[in-house]
């Protein structure tokens, strides 16, 4: 089984969890466990683990279990019986070994897309038991490396990528500059109080694709909208806590984001295309801090867009030509319903559009969201053959270009689709709309 | 009057009973009275019943008779069909449907003797 | 009919019912958040849907386990309680009475839902993902549900030590009674819960289907 | 209030044509106004690259490549940070400070005016400004930069080198606090929200020391106790340090390592000393998405289900003002009774020291209006600031922005 063949990779990379395994004790394991399982927890989960028949309905909706042949230490239930179950039948007395085994699992076996409880005739949410599990490796000090860095990133800078406050203003007013060429009075304004929208982005773009910052940027100077970014911490849309069971630093998170909102006066906060920090701000962050729903509006670049396209406010000169096709990113798509206005965002602005299947919430995990792709090189092997079924249904498609309105969709993707060489080149929706869009200004009396 | 009527029954059962002596040499309860019943008619012998020592004299057990809903005591109804009173759906006059005038004294004077057959396929034994 | 059928029928309403009202009582005291995103139409949205046949699209990828395994579920309530002989104990005892199914039919849809159970142990053994996931607890339950409907037919039929296959049968029906709120047979319970949980979830605050 | 008292609070209308500066300029940014409405000035694009400074009309002769975070001062100034040569300093009423930093961000001011600092960049180092002085020691790294109201200066900073992504090198505690450059004795995993006290003699802040153990540390002395998390203390009026912890489940108010108050919240945070007494307000939420103001421990009467983003006393301490949003609408509720605002935005209130004025600047459709006691008094601007009362509370200053013109009006209430 394939199962041994990762641990023998995980042993000797991850320093995190080797050092933190060697760290742990018997009694602080068991305590932790017992803690999260039984102090943590109530009837929900309770409920998952009583009603759960074993029936093996959910395997058929795991990526992971159908791009390894069917291999069962991957179907959705097993994850839960490979953790869950036994931490429970032990009563939290599992071994170093077994851990090592959980933390694989939950880090990286399972992209906690939630498409399993569309499949599961109960309903049963398996990823919020892998998420548990997550929380058990965080309190034992055993989550990989590389998310964990990003975890501690956030907790000092409120951003993921360790972005200096000085590096966030001065790329914003670098790609001010930069858009100048475009529209010579384009500005991006800062920390400017009481305007409509508070735009946000995940801390990867100002480090590595400060380019879509820009796009954004000639997007809403195009279609006149009142709008700025903060020039403080808080700005950073994303939530790797979230991913690790750190909801304490998860929350402190979310919670300085809205902040941020609330100080500029904002009416409601549009964000980039990434799918994670869209359930973080729209469906996980705002919890932990008892904010039933998110105190302010959030608007996912999908809606964005469409609004300023049925609007009028962005008109298309030239359609693409290229034929294309839609990822449908699981936190937008199973987590808001927003894949109807994807497609007519691509219907308004491409002329060669072919539908990849399943679609819509139903569509195959990237294999990269979850925190699985934050986990880092160390694993970026396994994730290939985790997600070959993701290569096949592109490959099926015959698109020249992918469109993923998600940023953890577009790591995975590249990576699959350079991998398995499907030639195929990957696109945001802004992307395509900055590439199609009419440049020039929108006037209501126009 | 009712005595008389469940007498011809039970002559008619024995008369009938002679066919189902022939082929399965048990006698058994007819089912005339019902319209379609579901199971063969239950086992019975009049004669093993009477000639028990608990119930040889009191032939009211069975055929009893009930008058405003109450026991007439001193009375039996030999001449009458158990149908005559029992309709197969209880009603007003009556709440013991027919099919629960046999489960019922049956059954409960077999628990209550401790003897007989309890069980459904004990009496209703499959042809 | 003896007290123990009563017993274990009360055991197994009160115990479920007992269980409903702890699971809502723990999520109020715990989990109160939970709450806050359950609706009723998107409960009801979510087990409708999830009640038509073959209309979820897992129910359509395995139409035989889902075909079978819907109609074994009818059947199992259906079957005893349209149950001639059944219906003539309840009618013994409170004059309770309602239609009963031909026994022919009845006869035929016992070795229907016992073909329905072997199938469930077929399955167990020989599909790779599901045997992972079983344990032997799942064939002592899926034994569980066996006895009463094969101890029903073969006492119907007056085959073999007639009266020992109907104590059999009694006993066995009440076991399962007696076993339903202690084991994951009370998913009669938790599965509508956990499908309105998820089904609001999805419904209320996702705006998606979850089916 | 001396001050107040200088202001003119006896012309009706004094206006500015801001609208032709738009003719007059590439491109004009965000109207800054000063507290006596006296002044109103924004940044202005003259040449690419080329930026000035216009007050009332009036442009100085000194160009910068760029200028950002333009703000107006107590004594009616304005100040914001330029850039020359690729250098940046601070100026303040066209003045540069003597210092030129790599880059510099995050303007305080006290609110007396006095003391202005803010965060640099130099050479990939990084420190605080404070009164034209940068610190003695610089830093690889930091955040959380305060200002107390006497000027001095804290910061969190990174006080031991960590390789990229080493998380046990993090788990050892990286971080200290730096006040006025001079950092505390102990490291530790995370600093956050550092708080003066009103002389900036002590200060508190919340800290991590492990992956779940957070606690709050005053002037380097941690508390003994641990907690699951922790909000921003801050010190009462006696000195004495306050804190949201949670702990068992709940978040409760704690002070000096002891419990404060007796009742365990869903959530608790943004404690509010009254500045007259030794009332203790906080924004709460008693149960999971319903959000009230707890006052010593007492939660109001009144509920809303979106969001508190501040709450407010009056100098005397009578009024306790929440700024607060209600199915999606922003409102206000004075001492537990909500009003009936229905806006897309509510600016910060303006409280009479009294506590019997409290006037609002909302924003509905566009268009914003100011509000005194849940009525509209003024509206239809396409801008406004936040209002200011004379200080015999017989009239307000509104400060706005009409049709292009801008107005500082007096009006009598």
């Amino acid at each position: 089984m394939s199962g041994n063949e990762t641990i023998s990779i995980e042993k000797s990379t991850d320093d995190a969890v080797e050092n933190g395994l060697s760290r742990l004790t018997p009694q602080r394991v068991s305590h932790v466990i017992n803690q999260v399982l039984h102090q943590e927890t109530g009837a929900r989960f309770k409920a998952y683990v009583d009603t759960c028949m074993r029936c093996g309905l959910c395997s058929d909706a795991c990526s992971y279990f159908l791009s390894n042949d069917r291999d069962p230490s991957f179907s959705p239930a097993a994850k839960v019986k490979q953790t869950i179950w036994e931490m429970l039948a032990k009563k939290g007395k599992v071994s170093k070994d077994f851990l090592r085994r959980a933390v694989h699992i939950a880090h990286l076996e399972c992209n906690v897309c939630r498409r399993c409880s569309m499949y599961c005739p109960f309903g049963i949410d398996i990823a919020y038991m892998m998420l548990l599990v997550r929380r058990i490796c965080h309190k034992l000090e055993i989550t990989p490396q590389y998310i964990q860095d990003t975890v501690n990133s956030h907790s000092v800078t409120m951003n993921q990528m360790w972005v200096k406050e000085d590096e966030w203003i001065d790329t914003l007013q670098w790609q001010e500059e930069d858009g100048r060429e475009e529209f010579e009075d384009l500005r991006i304004p800062l920390d400017k109080q009481g305007v409509d929208i508070m735009y946000s982005v995940i801390a990867p773009e100002p480090k590595f694709q400060a380019g879509l910052i820009y796009q954004a940027a000639v997007i809403m100077h195009a279609a006149g909208m009142n709008w700025t970014m903060p020039a403080s911490p808080g700005w950073d849309n994303s939530n790797m806590a979230m991913f690790t069971g750190d909801n304490e630093i998860s929350g402190r998170i979310a919670r300085t984001f809205f902040e941020s909102a609330a100080r500029l006066n904002v009416k409601r906060i549009v964000m980039g295309e990434c799918g994670h920090a869209f359930r973080s701000t729209y469906d996980v962050g705002n919890r932990a801090l008892s904010w039933a729903m998110p105190p302010f509006e959030v608007v996912h670049a999908i809606e964005f867009y469409h609004e300023l396209l049925t609007a009028g406010r962005i008109s298309i000169k030239k359609k693409f030509t290229k034929r294309v096709t839609l990822h449908d990113p699981c936190n937008v798509s199973r987590g808001r319903g927003l894949h109807n206005m994807a497609r007519k965002i691509v219907n308004m602005t491409c002329s060669n559009f072919t539908e990849m299947t399943p679609n819509k919430e139903h569509n195959l995990c990237c294999g990269a969201g979850g925190g699985v792709v934050n986990c880092g090189p160390p694993y970026k092997k396994e994730r290939m053959v985790n997600n070959r079924v993701k290569a096949e249904q592109l490959a099926a498609t015959g698109a020249e270009v992918l469109i993923a309105p998600c940023h953890n969709c577009h790591s995975g993707l590249e990576d699959i689709i350079h991998h398995y060489k499907l030639n195929m080149e990957v696109k945001f929706l802004g992307d395509i709309l900055f590439e199609t869009m009419e440049k020039k200004i929108y006037r209501p009396e126009e | 009057m009712k005595q008389w009527k469940i007498l011809m029954m039970f002559i008619l059962a024995l008369a009938t009973s002679g066919i189902a002596f022939s082929q399965g040499e048990q006698e058994r309860l007819n089912t005339l009275a019902f319209e379609m019943p579901r199971r063969p008619g239950a086992v019975f012998s009049h004669d093993d019943h009477t000639q028990t020592t608990e119930i040889s004299d009191d032939c009211a057990i069975c055929h009893h008779v009930y008058a405003n809903k109450t026991l007439v005591p001193d009375e039996s109804s030999e001449d009458n069909a158990c149908s005559d009173c029992h309709s197969l759906q209880p009603d007003r006059k009556n709440s013991i449907s027919l099919v629960n005038a046999f489960h019922k004294r049956c059954k409960e004077c077999h628990y209550d003797l401790g003897k007989g057959p309890v069980l459904c396929g004990e009496c209703h034994i499959k042809k | 009919m003896g007290p123990m059928v009563w017993i274990s029928a009360l055991i197994c309403i009160f115990g479920l019912l007992v269980k409903f009202i702890l699971i809502i009582k723990e999520v109020y005291e715990k989990e109160r958040y939970l709450l806050s995103y359950i609706t009723v139409r998107h409960s009801l949205r979510s087990i409708i849907a999830w009640l038509i046949p073959f209309y979820p699209r897992s129910t359509r990828m395995r139409p035989v386990y889902y075909g079978i395994s819907y109609l074994f579920h009818v059947l199992l309530f259906l079957l005893p309680v349209f149950l001639m002989s059944h219906i003539v104990l309840i009618n013994e005892s409170f004059n309770l009475s309602w239609p009963a199914m031909n026994d022919t039919a009845a006869d035929i849809l016992t070795i229907g839902v016992i073909f329905a159970l072997v199938f469930f142990v077929l399955r167990r053994r020989f599909i790779p993902d599901v045997r992972f996931l079983t344990s032997f607890m799942d064939y002592i339950l899926i034994l569980m549900v066996l006895l009463p409907f094969v101890t029903g037919f073969l006492a119907y039929h007056q085959v073999i030590l007639y009266k020992w296959i109907v104590i059999a049968h009694v006993l066995s029906g009440e076991v399962l009674l007696i076993v339903i709120p202690f084991s994951r047979f009370s998913h009669m319970i938790t599965a509508p819960l956990t499908r309105a949980y998820t089904g609001s979830e999805f419904g209320n605050i996702r705006h998606a289907r979850d089916w | 209030m001396e001050k107040k008292q200088s202001w003119d609070w006896n012309t009706d209308l004094k206006e500015i044509p801001v609208g032709e500066w738009k003719a007059r300029f590439n491109w004009v940014e965000e109207l800054n106004i000063s507290p006596d409405g006296e002044n109103i000035a924004s940044v202005v694009n003259v040449d690419e690259a080329a930026f000035k400074i216009c007050v009332n009309g009036h442009v100085g002769d000194t160009e910068y490549e760029k200028i950002w975070s333009l703000k107006s001062l107590p004594d009616n100034g304005f100040a914001a940070f330029v850039c020359a040569d690729e250098e940046w300093t601070l100026i303040v009423n066209g003045q540069e400070w003597s210092s030129w930093f790599d880059f510099i961000w995050d303007l305080h001011i006290t609110p007396d005016g006095k003391h202005m600092g803010f965060a640099f960049q130099k050479e990939g180092e990084y420190g605080m400004a404070i009164d034209g002085l940068p610190w003695n020691r610089v830093y690889s790294n930091m955040a959380g930069m305060t200002l107390s109201n006497t000027g001095t200066s804290a910061a969190v900073v990174q006080v031991v080198p960590m390789k990229a992504a080493d998380v046990d090198g993090f788990k050892q505690g990286l971080f200290s606090v730096a006040v006025n450059g001079n950092t505390f004795h102990n490291t530790f995993l995370n600093i956050w929200d550092i708080s003066f006290d009103r002389a900036g003699q002590n200060l508190a802040a919340g800290i991590r020391l492990d992956r779940e153990a957070y606690t709050i540390v005053k002037n380097d002395v941690i508390w003994d106790r641990k907690f699951q998390g922790v909000w921003k203390p801050i010190f009462s009026n006696s000195g004495n340090v306050l804190a949201p912890v949670r702990d068992a489940g709940k978040w409760k108010l704690f002070m000096d390592n002891e419990p404060f108050w007796k009742k365990g919240y869903d959530q608790l945070w943004k404690i509010t000393p009254s500045p007259a007494n030794n009332d203790v307000a906080t924004i709460v939420a008693n149960h999971f998405g319903k959000w009230s103001v707890a006052v010593n421990d007492k939660v109001w009467k009144m509920t809303c289900d979106t969001m508190i983003s501040d709450i407010l006393y009056s100098d005397n301490g009578s009024c306790l003002v929440a700024v607060l949003k209600d199915k999606g609408l922003w409102n206000l509720a004075v001492n537990q009774t909500p009003w009936n605002l229905s806006a897309d935005k509510v600016f910060t209130p303006c409280i009479s020291p009294d506590g019997y004025l409290v006037a609002v600047v909302v924003e509905k459709k566009g268009k914003f209006h100011l509000v005194v006691n849940n009525k509209i008094i003024a509206g239809n601007y396409d801008l406004m600031t936040t209002p200011v009362f004379s200080p015999d509370q017989s009239k307000i200053l509104i400060k706005g922005v009409e049709k292009g013109v801008y107005k500082r009006r007096v009006i009598s209430i």
